[in-house]
Order: structure tokens, then C-alpha cells, then sequence
């Protein structure tokens, strides 16, 4: 067994282990085998990265298992520059949902901590796929715990937001089903996803799947307009849910693009970039004008999550270096710094059991500890240099400026929109004076919850002094899949 | 088709009909007709009729006729193998004891359940 | 006037259209319907028969035989599910037979 | 005249038939309430006639029997065997519910059960019209009983007379239509059948008039749109045990018997009964799919469910020859074989669960019924939520797979129409999504109603855990029994 | 001669609607009239022969007043019916009430349309005669059910329904006999049955009487005998019509010629099962032993006689036994006429396929 195959595996081994012990009365021990199997999950993404080859393009750690006979469905895992840190970066962010929910989940603690665990592995599963087939697998398997997690541990209105959840990306998923059938019978019965990057392909075909892809992955993303389902889907989720949703499942779809829309039909990616690049604007902008007038803090950050998944998609559709690496550091920068503003909101919302804004104010004079932890979040969610937030955003917008100096412009205005809304609420929130009795009662962070923010802001300020480990790897794998997509399939 | 064999069934057919409708026909009009009402009226040992005649009746009836349905077609299913019996030989007669074996579980099964039983 | 197939073929759906009719337009007596199915049986043994004859080959006899089999069976199942609705709900029209809907 | 062969292929039938009888004698003389002896000797009959097919269809071959009238092929033997198997989990899930309600009175739903499950047989194997005739009146008869088996219970009655009347006429459409066949090809062998046809005829009406009773009749057994009218009826009224009974093994012989006549026997008329086999498939997804959502009764959204899936099921079939051209067919029919055998397999751990669930005097029918079912136990309610995601067709569960075959021999056609098939039909597991997920979400979210233990014996417990585990289990590896469907329809293909 | 008398009304005109229609029926016609008088008279002088024989056995005189030795009562009582009223009850479906006689009679005569009086005197020589005799006679059932519920009077009722199950019941007994006699004649022919019956190893040495079905067929002879008392519920299966209980049954409510047709059926029905049982068992119109004096008379007079016996066992039964209970009936029909049948059917059949087979 592989090092990927025991990266996804071990995660789900031990989510599997946890749904089998049942009874709350052994909370303490499911907690612990969950923060085993976590770290576990972690443990075995470490080697990965430490082995990976630099300079390259092609996939490493490749294993491939003829798996189901009748369709030439393979298990076939590799990663490349491009999927690399994605691992990791779950694995980390189910160690912090894990910690995070260790003593607000009282009720089946055994099916939270296992749907997580689960989650992760096929999350892990999706970056690692290289046969579409178990691409979809994985892909379609991770709506099945997130809406449990949501619906069975979401807030007062979980279930309309699990069904909107599950439901909007089915839709999408579903469509990308027929075409990725369409390209198996293409390629004469094959779900290689590396045979399919050399596919030639007819000008309409292009254009259908590339539209095929964008209904799966627009939605996952989610890119303006269909992102209507995120902010509702936020605001019920638990505070873990939202975390993974955000810091993970958001890439998934940002991730598709990359493996499927633009090398598989790279005529119709650059036809239709300026639909993709408009529409990734109008998130940036107006997505981030909508999160300004947020009552809700969960809903401002996942507004400003559309808004940032917007200068990913940004990044790829300019088509150079700069803004594909941009918006690959984006991603994994995103992972940490949204992880860790909803663990935030979810510290607050544990004490006080309220999401609105209007409810808090001052929580510094009582958290100052976590007040400080909070600053530096917000400083990394509005793109702070010296943050992870930076880097990324900063490698876009300079990619844009490359592209087409309007462009650019635009993309550059949102800093100023997502600098104005963060503060703000961090201004609402954290500062003056206590704003009622329940801030004034407030505790400070206690020794878990410490742990949690310091490891998020270990990784947010590290990645934003020394992005270069991040930029590295995904060098070749960038480069190549660059000049892959500028070479025209038609004909 | 030669259907020439059937014409004096047909006919036998409507004489025996005719046998039937023409007495009634001649008592009708040779014999007196004086109705009234207690002559009309269904016989009933010198009671009133108190409910319609045409009431429930015994479930065991039904059961009889549907047994009978059964039975009778599996006598017609016996009837050209009987004919036949000399030809098939037996292959034909063996085949009609599993036949005939499993008409007599349902048999077995019927009798033991009671459904042959009266009072 | 000689009989061909083609008479054989026309009482055959004669029959069935009148079956089928018995079963959608009855609204009132399920014996009426018991009996329209057995009727539809007779229809498809009048065609058997008569292809049988035409076609000069045994096999669609053969069929008919079961098929008369089959439908005393039918009837005897008809008519215990009918005894036993009857029991159950004291009637038998088809249009009181309403306890299921959705 | 009847060789050595014929009597050894049909061995497990002769098997069958002979203990069906001794089962039915024996359990005279049975007096436990329980009815043990009859049960267990039931089970190991269903037993021993699945491993008999298992090891037939092992070997692999195609045998005519008794003069061409009946086939053994791997098709036939593998759906034999998985029709013994899912008849012998109905008995097992359903038992503790019968002997609840009444139902184990007498030894009549073991003996019928076995009835039925031989007419699936001779259905199966049958390869002339008179045989596959007589296997489905068997079958069809077996069921009417069976579902009007509950004497006393108003609705049920009612079920049986409604299913008997409509599969009555069902068979007096599907013969009328056989008998159009014969008159044109003058023959009620399937080969013979299909050998006419090719060569041509001059009665290509009639062909097509019989053909259309014959879809009809079809349908009406599979119960699609528009001839679904007693599915809901029969699946609500009916007791749960026997809903299982008509929902499950039943669909595997309705697949064969649609494969031996319109595949094996009328092929060459394959354009002709493909449109109408996609109107069908069309409306039943859309139907089926759209009352779901409107029903309260668990059983009654089951059953509508049930006609999408069958819906879809027909999609398969629709897929097998474009243009004349048969080159998709062993695609196509595999994949409609195996989306089938899965859909058998996850509709008997559903009602594995619903059944459960009922016990005296209760019966768990409701929707909500179900609700807080993750807190009364676990373990069922993710038998039941892998079911629900297997039927919606959400992956790893194996019913994934299946909408992915069916869903692959329809694009691989190549053509708009069936690539607007395609498109149609997910959208429409999309809303079928909807009503699966419905019943998670009550088995997860909603707070539990009622408190009261769900009790079961060790064999349905692991019976159930054993299902739920197959449907997830095929679908992360669903190759072994993608290879069965594929080599059993290239095997029938020839 | 039968058929010079055809061809001479087949020469009266040329036309082919005399050669082609009407003069077939009406020959056709002319034959049944002839099959039909000797019937009519020997069902009416059958009641008097049954009221004479009873006599006889309870040592009293029987009916002696109406024409010599009471010869003409039967005349005397048809004329007595024909004059009475013809009530119709209220309360009775009126079609179907009258409808009630005549499918009562109707099939009692139509059967004799098959019944051979000699190896060729017979109306319609189909080949499968038994089976249309059993056909037409199956209709019987028919006039009772019919009479007793367009009577809408509960005895009525409940005789049509005793009696219909009875008939029904007993039908399939004798079902399995007649398969019982067509598996050893290997033919449904009347005729051929007869002649079979005049093969084997006794008609070789010139017993044929040894010959006939009814001895190796004993068992089933018995139960077609009983059989056929039951199916024309006749005593001592007539609780249908008992007095005692239910007056007379279905034909409670029926009065003068209704009545009478009625009777007419129970009386040709009886002669109908005898000549059956003459032809299947009794070796029809063959001498029971094959010398030349017997060959001599008739075949009709032989089979005349033996229908003749037949007829007046049924009454001599009727004088003997105690009427059955109900109860009785229907378990000596399914229970022991039944099984019976079903295994000397097997026995038989398993003869005829062994190597001692004597049924060539």
C-alpha cells in the first residue's frame, strides 16, 4: 500500500472504528481515538511531502490497481505540484475540527468525530485521484457526511441548508457524470485522466464539457451566481462543518478546474475565460460589497470566502504562471486563515450562542487572548502582508495587472472591500466597550482552544513569511499544465 | 372449417330449447290464471318473508366451486393423455404421476386444512 | 359463405375490446370484472385456436390448454380474494374499493 | 425425446418443486406459532437451490432443454440464484412480522414464497412463449395470494383484488400479444421466433400490433408509467413482508422475461420496441419521481420509487441497438442487469429495515415513522441511509454504479437523443434525490417519536448488517459483479 | 333405407337451397324428432315404471287405476300439469324464472345428439363425443342455479345452492371415471369405446361380457353408478329436493308445466346416465356372449335391455337405502370417490404401460 493510499485510507479506518462504538457514555475514549486517527492521517501526509520530487511535472507516488475490470476503472493516485499541499493541508484542518469539537459535541460524539475522519480520507481521496472515476467517487462520497455533519449537528434551520446543500451540488456533479462519461467513450473506454488530457476534442464537445465541468465545479467552488447555497450552508453548519467546508471542500471545485475543465478542453477554457474571469470579478466586487452589510459573522465569512475563491479562479483564467501559482497558494491560504475565522466565530458562538454581530462589541477587554488571535485572522483574511492571505491575492492581482491592467484594477479594489468588511467586524466585535452582560461574562480561551488558534496562526503567519516551500513544489506542475493548456486540441 | 358434423347438435340445441319454452307456452294458456298475493308470495312455511331471500350463504359454497373449477381442469388436462396414452407410453404416464402427484398435495393440503369438511 | 383467419382474428378482438372496455368502464360489480378477465382469456384462445388451425401446427392448442388452466386458477383466486373483500368490506362495487389512494 | 441434460439443468427447479410440495405437506403438521420447522426447511431448500445455480451458472454454459423450451444460461442461473437469495432474506427479515400479524397461521407464506420464487425460475428459464407463460402466471398467481394472505385486513384485500385484476389483464395484454406473434411467425419457439422475424415476414403489422401488447403487458408487470396504477396501491396495502415479497426477487425474473422476449426473441424489431420502451422509460422517471416526493406513506413513496427505478432500469434496454446497429447491446443488457440485481439488493435491506421496525400492533408506515432512527440504533439507520444513497444513486453506494452503467450504454450511443436521454434521466435522480434524502434526513435530524427498543433476532440482525455492507461493499468494488452481468449477456448475446 | 329415404328428399328439388340447406336441416330435424319421441315416451312411462317397481318392492300395487294396469297415468299426469296454473311469484326475476326450466331440459335432451344406438346410429358422429356429452350435460348445472335464485325464495335458494355443489362435486368423481374409460378404449368415440370392449383375451374365447369395462374397471363402475345417482340427485342423494327440509328445493316455487319440464330433466338425465353407463361399461350393443342366437337380435334391443337394467337399479337403490345427510354427500364425493378414482386412474394407467397390458 502507497503512501497516498494510506493517506486516505487511515483517516476513514479510523472514522469507520469510531461509527462502530456507539454510546456516548464512552465519549472520552472516541475522543481520543479521533485525535489519534487525526494525527494518524496527518502523520502519513508528512512523508509525501517530504519525498516529493522537485523541478518535475509528472505525477509521484503513482499507484495503479485495476480496479473495476469493466470499465477500466482504475485506482490510480499520483499527485503533482498542483495537488501536493492540498493533503497536508486537510489532514491539518481535520486535526483542528477534531480538537475544536472535542467538548462542544456531547451528542454521538462517535458519528462527528468518525464523519470527519471519513471526510477527510475522501477528501484527500478527490486531490489524489488521477482516474476520473474515482475522482467522482470521492467527490460525490464527501456530500454524503458533510450533510449528516450539517444536518444532524447544524442550527435551528440545518435541515433546509443540508438539502441545499446536498442538493445544488448533486445538480452540478450530475452533469459533469454525463460528461465524463462522454469522454469515456471518447477515448475509446477509458477513465484515465491523463489519457483525457491528450484527448483531441471538437470545438462544440469542448464547449459542452467545459460547461459539464463548470455546473460541477461552479457550484463547489461556488463562483458567482450559484454560490446562494454557501452563506446558508455556513450559517447552520456546526463550527467544524464550516471549517472543513471552507478551508477543504471550497477547493475541491477550485481543484476540478484545474485537473479537468481547462486541460481536457483548453480551446473552450480560453474561449470562455472572459465569462470565467467576469464572473470571478463580479465575486470578488460584489461579493464582497454583500458581505460589507452582514449582520451575521458567519455569514460575512463566508461571503468574503465566495470572494476569495473568486481571485482563484481569477488566477487560473488569466492563463500565466503568476496566477496560477497565485491562486494555488490562495487556496491553501484560504484553507488555513477561513478554517480559522470560523473556529473563531465558533469559540464566540459557544460562550454567547449567538452569530449577530450587534450581539457582541469589546469582546477584548474579556478574551484579550483570543481577541489577539482574532486580529491576526481578520489581518490574513484581508490579505495583510506578512499573512498567508497576502501571498496569494498579491500573485493575482499582479497576474490580472499581466493580463490586462483593467482586470488588475478590479481585482485589487476587492483588497479594499475585504480590508473594510474584516475590520469592521473586528471593530463591531472585539473593540470598545463590552457591549452587554453576556460579553461581560465572557472566558477567556481556555488551554484547547489555544492550542487550536496557535497552531492556525503558526501556519497563517508562516506561510506568509516563507511562502517559497508552497510555491516550489507546484513550479513544474504549473508551468507544464500551462503549456499543456495553450496547445489547441481541435483539429 | 367442416363444421357439417355440428349442424344437428345445433339443432338438437334449439329443440331442447323448444321442448322447454313450449309447455310453458301451452300451460300458460290451457291452464287458469287467478294471481293474488298470498299465491304469489315466496313460499315460507306460513311465515312472512322477513329478509331478502338472496342472503349470505355458507363460504364452504364458494369453496366447492372453486375446488371444482380446479378439478375440472385438470380432468379436461386428462383427457388427451388418456386418448394419447397408448402412444406416449411411459414417459406420458410418469410425466401424469408427477402431475397428478402434485395435484394430490394440494388435495392432501385441502383436506387436512378442512376445506372438504361439512358441519 | 366459407370461414377464413381473418373472421377468427376480427371475433378474437372483438372479444378483447369488450373485456378491456368491461374492466375500465365497470364501475359497479366485481364478478362483472372477474368475468371480463376470463372473457379476454376466450379472446386470446380464439386467435390461438384459429392460428393453430391455419397454420396447421399443434403448439397453439398446446397453449390454449394452459390457458384454459391458467384461468381457472385465476378465477379461483379471483374469487377467494373477492369472498374475502367481501367479508372484510361488505361489498363488492368497484367503486367502494377506495381504501388505498394517494 | 428428452435427453439426460434437460432433467440435469433443470435439477434445482425439480429440487425446488419437490420441497415446495413436501414444505407444504409438512407444514400441516406443524404447530408451532413460529412455524420453525417449515422456516428452516424453507431456508435450506432457498439454500440449496442457490448454490446449485451458483455453481451452474459457474460453469458457464448454454444448454437447450427439453427440446428448445428452456435455456440454461449464466444469465438465467446467476438471477435464479439471486432471486433464491433475496426470496430467502424476504423470509428472514419478514418473519418476525408475520408471525406478529397473523401471517404464519398457517405455513401458506412459505409454501406460496416458494410458488413464486419457481415460477421466477421457470420465467427465467423459459424459452418459448408457453413456458415463460406458465412460469409467470405461477409467479403472478403466488403473488396475488399472497398479498390478500392477511384474511382479515380490509386494505390488504383490497391490494390483492386490485393487483389481481390489473395483472390479470397485464397477462391477458402480454398473451394477446404472444398470440399475434405466433400467428405471424407461426411459432412459439424464441429462437424459432427471432430466426422468422430476421428472415423477414410479410405480417409486419401484425408483428407490430402484437408487439405493442406485448410491451404493454410488460410494462404493466414491471409497472411503469402509464401502466403503474397498482404499484402504489399494492405495495401500500399489502403487509410489509409480502410488499417485499412483490418488490424484490419478483424484478429479477421481470428483467429476464423481458430479455427473453424482446432481446432473445424480437430483436430484429429492436427500433420498433425501443421508442416505445423510451416513452415509457420517460414517463415513469417522470411520474415516478414527482409522486414520490408528494407521499406521507413510506411504502407508497417506495413504490413510486420503485416505478423510477424501473424507469431508468428500461433506459438500459433502450440503449441496446442505435440504428440497427447492435454493437452496444452486451453493454447496454449487462448494465441493465446488474442496475437490477442492485436494485433487488438494496430494496431488501429498505424493507429489511421498515420491517423491523413494525412490530405488534405498529406498523411502521408512515414517513416519519422512521424519525430518530440514528438514536434509537445506529446500525439501522445506516443500513437504511446507504440504501437511501445507494437508490439516489450517490457513490461509493453500489446504486451508483448502476445508473453509471445504464447511463454509459445510453452516451455511448453517440446520439442527441440518447444523450438527451441521459441528461433527462439525471435530472431526475436529482429529484429523486430529493425524497431519499428526505428519509435521512428524518432518520438523522429529526428527534426520535418513540422510544420503544428495536428488538430482532440474531439471524435478521445479521442478515441486515450483511446487506447493508453489500451495498456499500459492491459499490467499492463492484467489479466481480459487473464481470458476472457482463459475461452472462455476452454468453447470451453468443 | 336411411339412406334412401335421404336421397329421396334430396332429389324432391333440384336447387341448392333444398340440397344445400333446408333439406339437411330438415333431415337433421327428422332424425332428432326420431331420437326424440322414444325419449319422451320412455321418460314419461320411466315415472310410472319407478311408481310400479316401488310398488312392487314395498309389496303394494303402485298406480292401477288410470287405463290398464295404470298405462295411461302418465299421460293423465302430463295433462293434469298442463292445466294447472303457472304461478309467478312476485318476488321472482321474471325472465330468468322461465329461463330456469329450459336450461334444465335443455341439456338433458341436446346430450343425446352424441349417444350412439349402434355402431352407426347416431345423430352427430363427431369424434369427440364423450367429451361434447360432457359438455352439454355440464350445462344442467345451469338450470338450477338459474330456478333458484330467480325464485328469490329462501329454500329455493338454498336447494339450488346444495344441489348445485352437489352436482359439481360429484361431477368430478365421475370426471375421472369417464378418463378412467377413455385411457382404455383410447378414444373419446362412443362407438370405438363400445367396440374396444369387444376385443381382448375373453371376447377372443368368446365371453365378451368378461370382456367389458366393468369388470376390470370395477371399482370405477361403482363410483360412476353412485355418481350418477348423485349428479341427477336422485335418491338417496336428493336432499335437495328433501321434503323433509327444504320442500322441494329449487323447484319450490315452480307449478303445472314448470314443474313438469323439471321433471322431465331429472328423468331424461337418468336415462342419459344409464345408456352412458350401458356404453362405457356394459359394452353397448355388443351380445354378452358372442354366439350366433344372441348376435342375432339387434344391437339396439341389447343396448335397450341394458339401459333398461340400469335405470331400474336407480330405483331399486331409491327403494333400498335411507336418504344421505348432506354432510355425507359431500365427503363420500370428495373424500373417498375422489381419491378413489385418482388411484385406480394410476393403477390402470401403470397396467397399461407395464408388459401385461390388456387393453390392445
Amino acid at each position: 500500500m502507497g503512501l497516498l493510499s494510506l493517506a486516505i485510507w487511515t483517516p476513514i479506518f479510523f472514522g469507520v472504528v469510531l461509527l462502530t462504538l456507539g454510546k456516548d457514555e464512552q465519549a472520552g475514549m472516541v475522543r481520543w481515538i479521533a485525535l489519534v486517527g487525526a494525527l494518524a492521517g496527518l502523520a502519513v501526509t508528512l512523508p509525501i511531502y517530504a519525498g516529493f520530487q522537485l523541478g518535475t511535472a509528472d505525477m509521484q507516488f503513482v499507484e495503479k490497481v485495476l480496479w473495476i475490470e469493466r470499465f477500466q476503472i482504475h485506482y490510480h493516485l499520483g499527485v503533482d505540484g498542483i495537488s501536493l499541499w492540498l493533503l497536508p493541508l486537510t489532514a491539518f484542518i481535520t486535526v483542528i475540527v477534531v480538537l475544536a469539537g472535542w467538548e462542544v459535541i456531547t451528542e454521538r460524539v462517535n458519528q462527528y468525530m468518525g464523519a470527519f475522519l471519513i471526510l477527510s480520507g475522501l477528501m484527500i481521496g478527490v486531490f489524489a485521484s488521477l482516474d476520473a472515476m474515482l475522482f467522482y467517487v470521492f467527490f460525490e462520497a464527501t456530500l454524503i457526511p458533510m450533510y449528516l455533519i450539517i444536518g444532524i449537528w447544524g442550527g435551528p434551520n440545518k435541515i433546509y441548508a443540508a438539502f441545499k446543500f446536498f442538493l445544488y451540488t448533486l445538480l452540478g456533479s450530475l452533469l459533469m457524470l454525463v460528461a465524463l462519461i462522454y469522454l469515456y467513450n471518447q477515448s475509446g473506454g477509458s477513465f484515465d485522466l491523463l489519457t483525457w488530457h491528450k484527448l483531441p476534442l471538437g470545438g462544440t464537445a469542448q464547449t459542452l464539457l467545459f460547461f459539464a465541468f463548470f455546473a460541477a465545479f461552479a457550484v463547489k467552488v461556488p463562483m458567482w451566481p450559484v454560490h446562494t447555497w454557501l452563506p446558508d450552508v455556513h450559517v447552520e453548519a456546526p463550527t467544524g462543518g464550516s471549517a472543513v467546508l471552507a478551508a477543504i471542500m471550497l477547493k475541491l471545485g477550485a481543484y476540478g478546474f484545474l485537473r479537468f475543465s481547462m486541460p481536457i478542453a483548453p480551446d473552450a477554457s480560453h474561449e470562455w475565460a472572459w465569462l470565467m474571469i467576469a464572473l470571478s470579478l463580479i465575486a470578488v466586487i460584489y461579493v464582497g460589497l454583500v458581505a460589507m452589510v452582514q449582520q451575521d459573522m458567519k455569514k460575512l465569512v463566508a461571503y468574503s470566502s465566495v470572494a476569495h475563491m473568486g481571485f482563484v479562479t481569477l488566477g487560473f483564467f488569466v492563463f500565466n504562471d503568476l496566477g496560477m501559482a497565485g491562486a494555488i497558494v490562495q487556496m491553501i491560504a484560504h484553507g488555513f486563515v477561513s478554517a480559522a475565522m470560523f473556529l473563531g466565530i465558533g469559540v464566540l458562538y459557544d460562550r454567547v450562542h449567538s452569530r449577530q454581530i450587534a450581539d457582541y462589541g469589546g469582546v477584548v477587554n474579556t478574551m484579550p487572548k483570543f481577541s489577539a488571535f482574532a486580529l491576526l485572522f481578520v489581518m490574513a483574511n484581508c490579505g495583510l502582508p506578512g499573512t498567508a492571505g497576502f501571498v496569494g491575492e498579491w500573485m493575482v492581482i499582479l497576474a490580472a495587472v499581466k493580463a490586462n491592467f483593467w482586470i488588475g484594477l478590479a481585482a485589487a479594489s476587492a483588497l479594499i472591500f475585504g480590508a473594510a468588511y474584516s475590520l469592521w467586524m473586528f471593530k463591531r466585535v472585539y473593540l470598545g466597550a463590552p457591549g452587554n452582560h453576556h460579553v461581560k461574562e465572557l472566558l477567556d480561551i481556555n488551554a484547547r482552544e489555544f492550542l487550536i488558534m496557535a497552531l492556525l496562526a503558526v501556519a497563517v503567519l508562516y506561510m506568509g513569511i516563507h511562502p517559497k516551500p508552497f510555491t516550489d513544489v507546484m513550479d513544474g506542475s504549473v508551468a507544464e499544465l500551462l503549456r499543456h493548456v495553450a496547445i489547441s486540441k481541435l483539429n | 372449417m367442416n363444421l357439417d358434423q355440428y349442424l344437428p347438435v345445433l339443432l338438437f340445441i334449439i329443440v331442447g330449447i323448444a321442448v322447454g319454452v313450449l309447455p310453458q307456452l301451452l300451460g300458460y294458456i290451457l291452464g287458469p290464471n287467478k294471481p293474488d298475493a298470498e299465491k304469489n308470495s315466496p313460499y315460507e312455511c306460513g311465515f312472512e318473508a322477513f329478509e331478502d331471500a338472496r342472503m349470505k350463504f355458507d363460504v364452504r359454497y364458494y369453496l366447492v366451486a372453486i375446488l371444482f373449477i380446479l378439478f375440472d381442469l385438470e380432468i379436461a388436462f386428462l383427457f388427451p393423455w388418456a386418448v394419447a396414452l397408448q402412444d406416449v407410453g411411459a414417459v406420458g404416464f410418469w410425466s401424469v404421476v408427477v402431475f397428478l402427484g402434485i395435484l394430490v398435495v394440494g388435495f392432501a393440503y385441502e383436506w387436512k386444512k378442512g376445506a372438504l369438511d361439512w358441519e | 359463405m366459407t370461414l377464413t383467419l381473418t373472421h377468427f382474428l376480427t371475433l378474437g378482438a372483438i372479444l378483447f375490446t369488450l373485456s378491456v372496455i368491461g374492466i375500465f368502464l365497470n364501475r359497479k360489480n366485481l364478478i362483472v370484472l372477474l368475468m371480463a378477465i376470463e372473457l379476454m382469456l376466450l379472446a386470446v384462445n380464439m386467435n390461438f385456436v384459429a392460428f393453430s388451425h391455419y397454420l396447421g401446427d399443434m403448439h397453439g392448442q398446446v397453449f390454449v390448454f394452459f390457458i384454459l388452466t391458467v384461468a381457472a386458477a385465476e378465477s379461483a383466486i379471483g374469487l377467494a380474494i373477492l369472498v374475502l373483500l367481501f367479508r372484510n368490506k361488505s361489498s363488492i362495487r368497484v367503486d367502494e374499493l377506495n381504501a388505498l389512494k394517494g | 425425446m428428452i435427453d439426460k441434460l434437460s432433467w440435469v439443468v433443470a435439477y434445482p427447479e425439480l429440487l425446488l418443486l419437490a420441497m415446495a410440495c413436501v414444505i407444504t405437506l409438512v407444514d400441516l403438521f406443524v404447530k408451532s406459532p413460529q412455524r420453525g420447522g417449515t422456516y428452516f426447511l424453507t431456508l435450506l431448500t432457498l439454500g440449496a437451490v442457490a448454490v446449485l445455480h451458483a455453481v451452474y451458472a459457474g460453469a458457464g454454459q448454454t444448454i437447450m432443454g427439453f427440446g428448445g423450451m428452456v435455456v440454461s444460461d449464466p444469465m438465467g442461473h446467476w438471477l435464479k440464484c439471486f432471486a433464491a437469495v433475496a426470496v430467502m432474506v424476504t423470509l428472514v427479515y419478514g418473519r418476525g412480522y408475520g408471525a406478529e400479524r397473523g401471517l404464519l397461521r398457517g405455513g401458506e407464506w412459505f409454501s406460496l414464497s416458494l410458488f413464486a420464487l419457481l415460477g421466477m425460475f421457470v420465467m427465467i428459464s423459459g424459452h418459448n412463449f408457453l413456458v415463460i407463460y406458465m412460469g409467470l402466471e405461477l409467479l403472478t398467481l403466488s403473488s396475488y395470494a399472497l398479498v390478500a394472505l392477511k384474511r382479515d385486513d380490509g386494505t390488504a384485500t383490497e391490494a390483492g383484488m386490485k393487483y389481481f385484476v390489473l395483472g390479470a389483464l397485464a397477462s391477458g395484454f402480454l398473451l394477446y400479444g404472444l398470440s399475434m406473434m405466433y400467428g405471424a411467425t407461426g411459432s412459439l419457439d424464441v429462437a424459432e421466433v427471432v430466426k422468422s422475424v430476421a428472415a423477414g415476414t410479410e405480417h409486419r403489422q401484425v408483428l407490430i400490433f402484437g408487439l405493442v401488447f406485448i410491451v404493454a403487458g410488460l410494462a404493466f408487470k414491471l409497472g411503469v408509467v402509464p401502466f403503474h396504477m397498482w404499484v402504489p396501491d399494492v405495495y401500500h396495502g399489502a403487509p410489509t413482508s409480502i410488499t417485499l415479497m412483490i418488490g424484490g426477487a419478483p424484478k429479477l425474473a421481470a428483467f429476464a422475461i423481458v430479455i427473453r422476449l424482446l432481446v432473445e426473441g424480437l430483436l430484429p424489431l429492436a427500433v420498433d420496441w425501443q421508442q416505445m420502451l423510451a416513452v415509457l422509460a420517460v414517463v415513469s422517471l417522470l411520474v415516478g419521481n414527482l409522486a414520490a416526493i408528494a407521499q406521507t406513506n413510506l411504502k407508497r413513496m417506495l413504490a413510486f420509487s420503485t416505478i423510477a427505478q424501473m424507469g431508468f432500469m428500461l433506459l438500459g434496454l433502450v440503449a441496446g441497438v442505435v440504428g440497427g446497429n447492435g454493437n452496444n447491446m452486451a453493454n447496454a443488457y449487462s448494465a441493465t442487469m446488474f442496475y437490477v440485481i442492485t436494485y433487488v439488493l438494496t430494496t431488501l435491506g429498505t424493507f429489511g429495515v421498515i420491517l423491523l421496525l413494525s412490530r405488534q400492533g405498529f406498523e411502521s408506515e408512515d414517513i416519519s415513522d422512521l424519525a430518530g432512527l440514528n438514536q434509537r440504533s445506529p446500525l439501522y439507520a445506516a443500513v437504511m441511509a446507504v440504501c437511501m444513497f445507494s437508490l439516489a444513486g450517490v457513490p461509493p453506494m453500489v446504486g451508483f454504479y448502476a445508473k453509471l452503467s445504464v447511463l454509459q450504454a445510453l452516451i455511448a450511443s453517440s446520439q442527441a437523443f440518447y444523450i438527451g436521454l441521459a441528461v433527462f434521466a439525471v435530472m431526475m435522480s436529482l429529484i429523486g434525490a430529493f425524497y431519499y434524502l428526505r428519509l435521512v434526513k428524518v432518520m438523522y435530524f429529526d428527534a426520535p417519536t418513540q422510544t420503544a427498543g428495536i428488538e430482532a433476532g440474531m439471524d435478521v440482525r445479521a442478515v441486515l448488517s450483511l446487506n447493508g455492507a453489500l451495498v456499500l461493499g459492491l459499490g467499492i468494488l463492484p467489479g466481480g459483479l459487473m464481470a458476472i452481468c457482463a459475461h452472462a449477456i455476452a454468453v447470451l448475446l453468443g | 333405407m336411411i339412406d334412401a329415404m335421404y336421397n329421396g328428399g334430396l332429389g324432391l328439388f333440384a336447387a341448392y337451397w333444398w340440397t344445400g340447406i333446408v333439406w339437411p336441416v330438415l333431415w337433421a330435424l327428422i332424425k332428432i324428432v326420431a331420437v326424440l319421441a322414444p325419449l319422451m315416451g320412455a321418460v314419461a312411462y320411466l315415472t310410472l315404471w319407478e311408481r310400479k317397481l316401488l310398488g312392487w318392492i314395498q309389496v303394494r300395487h303402485g298406480p292401477n287405476r288410470v287405463g290398464p294396469m295404470g298405462l295411461l297415468q302418465p299421460i293423465a299426469d302430463a295433462l293434469k300439469l298442463l292445466t294447472k296454473e303457472l304461478i309467478q311469484p312476485t318476488a321472482a326475476s321474471k325472465g330468468l324464472f322461465r329461463l330456469g326450466p329450459i336450461m334444465a331440459i335443455m341439456p338433458a335432451l341436446a346430450a343425446w345428439v352424441a349417444i350412439p344406438f349402434g355402431p352407426d346410429a347416431i345423430l352427430a358422429n363427431v369424434n369427440a363425443g364423450l367429451l361434447l356429452i360432457m359438455a352439454i350435460t355440464s350445462i344442467e348445472v345451469y338450470g338450477v342455479i338459474i330456478a333458484g335464485w330467480a325464485s328469490n325464495s329462501k329454500y329455493a335458494f338454498l336447494g339450488a345452492l346444495r344441489a348445485s355443489a352437489q352436482m359439481v362435486s360429484y361431477e368430478i368423481a365421475m370426471g375421472f371415471c369417464l378418463v378412467v374409460v377413455i385411457m382404455v378404449s383410447g378414444s373419446l368415440h362412443l362407438g370405438e369405446i363400445v367396440a374396444a370392449q369387444g376385443r381382448g383375451m375373453m371376447a377372443d374365447l368368446g365371453l365378451t361380457f368378461l370382456s367389458w369395462n366393468w369388470l376390470p374397471l370395477l371399482p370405477i363402475f361403482m363410483v360412476y353408478l353412485i355418481s350418477g345417482v348423485a349428479e341427477t340427485n336422485r335418491h338417496p342423494f336428493d336432499v335437495v329436493e328433501g321434503e323433509a327440509e327444504i320442500v322441494a328445493g329449487h323447484m319450490v316455487e315452480y307449478s303445472g308445466m314448470g314443474f313438469a319440464i323439471f321433471f322431465l330433466a331429472e328423468y331424461a338425465s337418468m336415462w342419459l346416465v344409464s345408456i352412458l353407463a350401458a356404453l362405457m361399461f356394459l359394452g353397448g350393443w355388443l351380445p354378452p356372449i358372442d354366439s350366433d342366437l344372441l348376435n342375432w337380435i339387434p344391437g339396439w334391443i341389447w343396448l335397450g335391455i341394458k339401459t333398461f337394467l340400469v335405470v331400474s337399479m336407480f330405483i331399486w337403490i331409491r327403494a333400498t337405502f335411507p336418504r344421505f345427510r348432506y354432510d355425507q354427500i359431500m365427503r363420500l364425493g370428495w373424500k373417498i370417490f375422489i381419491p378413489v378414482t385418482l388411484v385406480w386412474l394410476l393403477v390402470i394407467g401403470g397396467w397399461m404401460v407395464s408388459p401385461w397390458n390388456i387393453f390392445k
